[in-house]
């Protein structure tokens, strides 16, 4: 699809793309969050927007997570198309409240008379030693709640495209980007493009074994699978991208290939979005499967600092190598 | 400003403080107050018995705030409610047999039945909802607010909330923001002294609800909230303020419910005392704006209010009538409207 | 273990009853909520306690969600033992950021110096009507967090013993009390007594089918057990009472002799509890299945007003018949 | 009471005004915050150098007010913390090796190296944590509060909160319960005009903001947070409120932090400029101490300051030897502490 000789930029490069291109597009997209204005935000994600945009369109807020989401909310129901700037997503669950119950509820309990087109957009993930709180996933919490669609991407070029397909979408989306790819450069192509929501990316092909992978999981799987294929395991490697609505189909399609499955998702393991993959799975092709589906997840514990605890509690390239070896034994 | 009771006041000093209406616009208001009380008489009634589904919190008492703020704005300025919204669902013109179709849960509601009493929206009205979350539609109207001074059209966005409401981080964050960001907003509380069953002072160190908004540096006023007239002079005033300078206002509207806090409480004798609610029923809003109006304009003006009531009375009984008739949405109807 | 001659009482009594023993035990239990003190609270779970416990320990608050449930939290670091009341899981949102960040995880980021004996106390499920601010369970978004105990009873009986063993804990619970229990008389026994908090409850035996249910779909699932046996179908009914830690064990040991599950779950499907349920069903037993698990939920949609859109949303006992049926065919 | 510039008082003022203590408590008070810059300043070294993993917010310009503060406290009490704490867990009497190994991420750290800058906690202090989440500590401090008074130990609990905190629900809740419960509280807001690059300005109508406290009917105070003298006395007197009458306090303290957001942050030239940074470096808190105690004591004491800084600095540097050397918990010991 893409050329190998695609220029390469950071993932925050490309979320600035992404921004720049759109509020270009069309003038009722503006950004509310903390620092996102001249200093550019906490990530630089809208770092060279100040001069076109201004403080107009993005807009400064008080450290007020549950007022600011709830005025993105009204705003989008007066037709603009807000991105909520939230930082970190831990700092989502003091919006929470406007979150499931006006942005999540507004179309269904209106009978469709209003929509919320907003983008929800917070940073995921391990990183660095942030400490526990502010490195947690949460995404399988947000899934639960019926009328938000949830991005987790994977790439450079992921960011880009489904931001902008985000910022399209008129029901409220959760965006949630792994701190991971913020300063890492990769492949983007030049120029506008969109990547469909609910799509899922088939990352790898294989044949011997099923990978469904989220966020940084996915780097991860890539890696295990490279290392794998030289020991004659050819594993298929698929990015969900979007968590909802979940490309079911691809999963399966791949799963009724392979008939083995492994989820890999950084999140805690209760309740995850893994749990919810292996579960359609066995309602969908159970009959298929040559083996126990086995997930592979965030520990049930907090994210803790030490670098060496840190390391322990998420899913490794190794500990997935192992894995499919089991899984194909 | 500090409250001064209607009664307290003369007619000279009423109409000095720009409060008197012409008689038209008396007869308009009091026509809304009359058709909310008779809607929320209703509603309740069939709550009892059984044939409106779910719990409704009844406006009976609170008439003048509604009738009065929102006969202060212009069709296409957006207003956020409360879980006791239906006085201002009617005020802002939403059709009435849709608000008590919606009650009934049925298809001709004016959301499908999906949302019934706390949950009523008009996108034609600019009625972003009644809202089962106490103070959970203030931000929403911030927002609103937002999106008219970005897009300049000239519309400005109210929010109502209870007492119990400017408790919560959901209110109070929202105060400073709007006051920060010069937002044309009206924010106004109905002090009708108790969430639920607790009373406000005891929850509460200070009763003055507006010294919140003078905190901010947001322009603050109280009024007698059973008094409709005080309560659209100040609401005019923050009307302009919103429209012509975008600046937002916090408009502490002192009244009382002289019902239960849901059709079924009791209306007093636990929380309340029935002295309390006694004193309160002296100052209804409805009752004691007949008596003015016929102090006012002479006794001619009698016939014409009770023939005011008679037409709100029938108007509810025809809404009753549509409501009990009209079919439900189908169970798979459910499943619509939303995405994922 | 307890005679057929029990007494009958409503689940609001049960509560009563839970409260007033362990307040009358141990004089750190304080409640806090709005309009929990001499009004008895919304649903009358703190009636009868006013004249015994008085303002000191029956805390009316204002509608502060975030800052009473971190007050709560603060005072059970400080050795206190507070049921903090949020009416409606609902308005639990508005407290995530402190339940979340603060409550769930104190113990573990001091290592253990400090810990936060509290219940968080609300009710969950779609009940007459109450429209979509007022029907939701959510307890799948708290099951996700690390550090959090989740119960959900389904019996008067169970209501009183595990909030009891709650209120006893030494981490902080989710006491979520399905509001279908508040009225319905049921037997529970004399006295004192205690419900172990990790421990399922097999509340009918059985051999062709394993069903996992929560909370009213206990009842619901007991109800189609019984109509089951009439045409010679005995499902063995498990209600796991305690979602966080769930006792894998007995739900395991039921399909290794039944070897077909259907886990119903009147929360919303995506990751739900039911997902997990089944998740680690095929992470223990996936040998010992004969067919695939099969997964009763919640709509993926919010709870409507009108009652027969509400009905249509959850599980019924005659469709968990009709799944029955076709799962042992 | 409005601000008034330390330099601003004669010594006769400040004595009068309660403000001057003793030569030994100014040596303390010297002492703490000596100890607090320079282990920041080695805390920052290290952040740069990578040995300390994660990030930290130093405290570095604003030592005053938690010296000042704690320097009224007893032992027993209670103190919630912020992202930038380490000025708080000092002054609280945290072992300085176990706060400095815990940036280390060890094994020795206060909290088994689990935590981090933002997640230090000491139960032997009655120390409820720094804390990851702005204003996250303040409904804690509230609740720790609530405790005390229930078991009536004599008590108090205090929470610091920054500029940008008291704009969140956690803050603006929290102070009206406190208000109304009568709750033995002391709220520290560390005014240091930002949060993060937001200019406190930006995102207020009003910057005064003890008028929150008032406003919810409770004791407010405005300080010169960079005069170690004059937060004390303050605090002593809100102290004095909270443990002997039960009434909580808003103390506001004026203060500046003279190094980036977090280390790392250029320290101007993006959202500050240069002159302000330089206009506050000239009332640095400890400098500024320093020059006073001489003018006040004499040049005798310049001897002692000296010692103080020098003894301060080479704590700090045993401190990091210990932290450098201490062994990091197993990995596997990351699933201890937590239940379910
Ligand atoms: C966030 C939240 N907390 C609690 C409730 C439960 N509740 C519904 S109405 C009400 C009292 C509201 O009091 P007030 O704001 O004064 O309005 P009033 O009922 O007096 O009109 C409460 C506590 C809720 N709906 N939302
Ligand atoms: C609820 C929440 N929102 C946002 C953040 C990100 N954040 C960390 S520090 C900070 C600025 C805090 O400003 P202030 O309270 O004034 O404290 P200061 O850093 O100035 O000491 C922000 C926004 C957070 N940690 N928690
Ligand atoms: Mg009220
Ligand atoms: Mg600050």
């Amino acid at each position: 699809m893409f050329t190998d000789n695609d220029r390469q930029i950071t993932g925050i490069q490309a979320i600035q793309e992404a921004l720049a291109e759109e509020m270009r597009r069309d003038p009722n997209v503006v950004v509310f969050g903390e620092g996102i204005g001249e200093r550019g935000g906490c990530f630089g994600q809208t770092k060279g927007l100040w001069n076109e945009c201004g403080p107009e369109r993005l807009i400064d807020t008080p450290i007020s997570e549950l007022a600011f989401t709830g005025m993105g909310i009204g705003a989008s129901m007066a037709g603009l198309r807000p991105v909520i700037d939230l930082m970190y997503i831990e700092f989502m669950m003091d919006a929470a409240g406007q979150v499931v119950h006006q942005a999540a509820k507004v179309r269904y309990m209106s009978g469709g008379q209003f929509h919320c087109p907003l983008v929800l957009v917070a940073a995921i993930g391990r990183y660095n030693n942030a400490g526990p709180h502010h490195s947690g996933c949460y995404y399988p919490m947000f899934m639960h709640v019926p009328g938000l669609i949830v991005v987790v991407p994977s790439s450079a070029r992921d960011l880009k495209g489904l931001l902008k397909s985000s910022i399209r979408s008129d029901d409220p989306v959760l965006f949630l980007e792994h701190k991971s790819l913020f300063s890492k450069k990769m492949a983007v192509p030049e120029g506008e493009f969109l990547t469909p929501l609910g799509q899922a990316n088939v990352c790898r092909v294989g044949t011997d074994a099923s990978i469904v992978a989220i966020g940084q999981m996915v780097e991860y799987s890539l890696a295990a699978a490279t290392s794998l294929a030289k020991n004659g395991i050819e594993v298929e490697v698929i990015d969900p991208r979007t968590l909802v609505p979940l490309d079911e189909e691809t999963v399966v399609r791949s799963v009724q290939k392979t008939r083995r499955l492994l989820v890999i998702d950084e999140a805690h393991e209760t309740c995850n979005a893994a749990a919810e993959i292996a579960t359609r799975v066995i309602e969908k092709a159970f009959d298929y499967l040559d083996a126990p589906i086995v997930r592979l997840s965030g520990a049930k514990v907090h994210v803790p600092y030490a670098p060496p605890m840190e390391q322990f509690v998420a899913p490794s390239p190794e500990r997935i190598e192992q894995t499919v070896k089991e899984l194909v034994a | 400003m500090k409250r001064k009771k209607a009664q307290d006041k003369t007619r000279g000093e009423r109409a000095e403080a720009g409060c008197e209406v012409d008689e038209d616009r008396a007869l308009d208001f009091y026509r809304s107050m009359a058709r909310v009380r008779k809607f929320e008489e209703a509603a309740a009634q069939y709550v009892r018995e059984g044939s409106i589904p779910g719990f409704i919190h009844a406006y009976i008492g609170e008439e003048a705030v509604a009738v009065g703020v929102c006969g202060a704005l212009e069709p296409g300025d957006y207003v956020t409610s409360t879980h006791r919204g239906h006085g201002h669902a009617l005020s802002r013109g939403l059709s009435m047999k849709s608000v008590m179709a919606e009650l009934w849960g049925k298809r001709d509601g004016t959301n499908l039945g999906r949302g019934g009493s706390m949950h009523i929206f008009d996108a034609s009205r600019h009625f972003l909802g009644t809202n089962g979350i106490v103070a959970g539609g203030v931000p929403l109207a911030a927002g609103a607010a937002f999106a008219i001074r970005y897009k300049k059209t000239g519309q400005i966005a109210v929010s109502f909330v209870g007492d119990g409401g400017t408790n919560h981080g959901a209110f109070l964050e929202t105060l400073n923001i709007a006051a920060a960001f010069d937002l044309p907003l009206v924010i106004v509380v109905e002090n009708n002294l108790y969430a639920t069953s607790t009373p406000y002072a005891c929850v509460t160190k200070t009763q003055d609800i507006a010294l919140r908004g003078t905190a901010v540096g947001m322009a603050a006023e109280t009024v007698d909230g059973n008094d409709v007239e005080e309560v659209h002079a100040t609401a005019r005033k923050a009307v302009a303020r919103a429209r012509g300078g975008s600046r937002p206002s916090l408009l502490v509207c002192q009244t009382y419910r002289t019902v239960g806090h849901y059709e079924g409480e009791p209306v007093a004798g636990t929380y309340r005392t029935w002295e309390e609610v006694e004193a309160w029923k002296q100052k209804d809003p409805i009752i004691n704006y007949k008596k003015r109006l016929i102090e006012r304009y002479g006794a001619t003006i009698a016939e014409q209010l009770d023939r005011i009531d008679e037409e709100a009375g029938q108007e509810v009984a025809s809404a009753v009538e549509f409501s009990r008739n009209a079919p439900f949405c189908a169970p798979v109807e459910a499943t619509e409207h939303v995405y994922g």
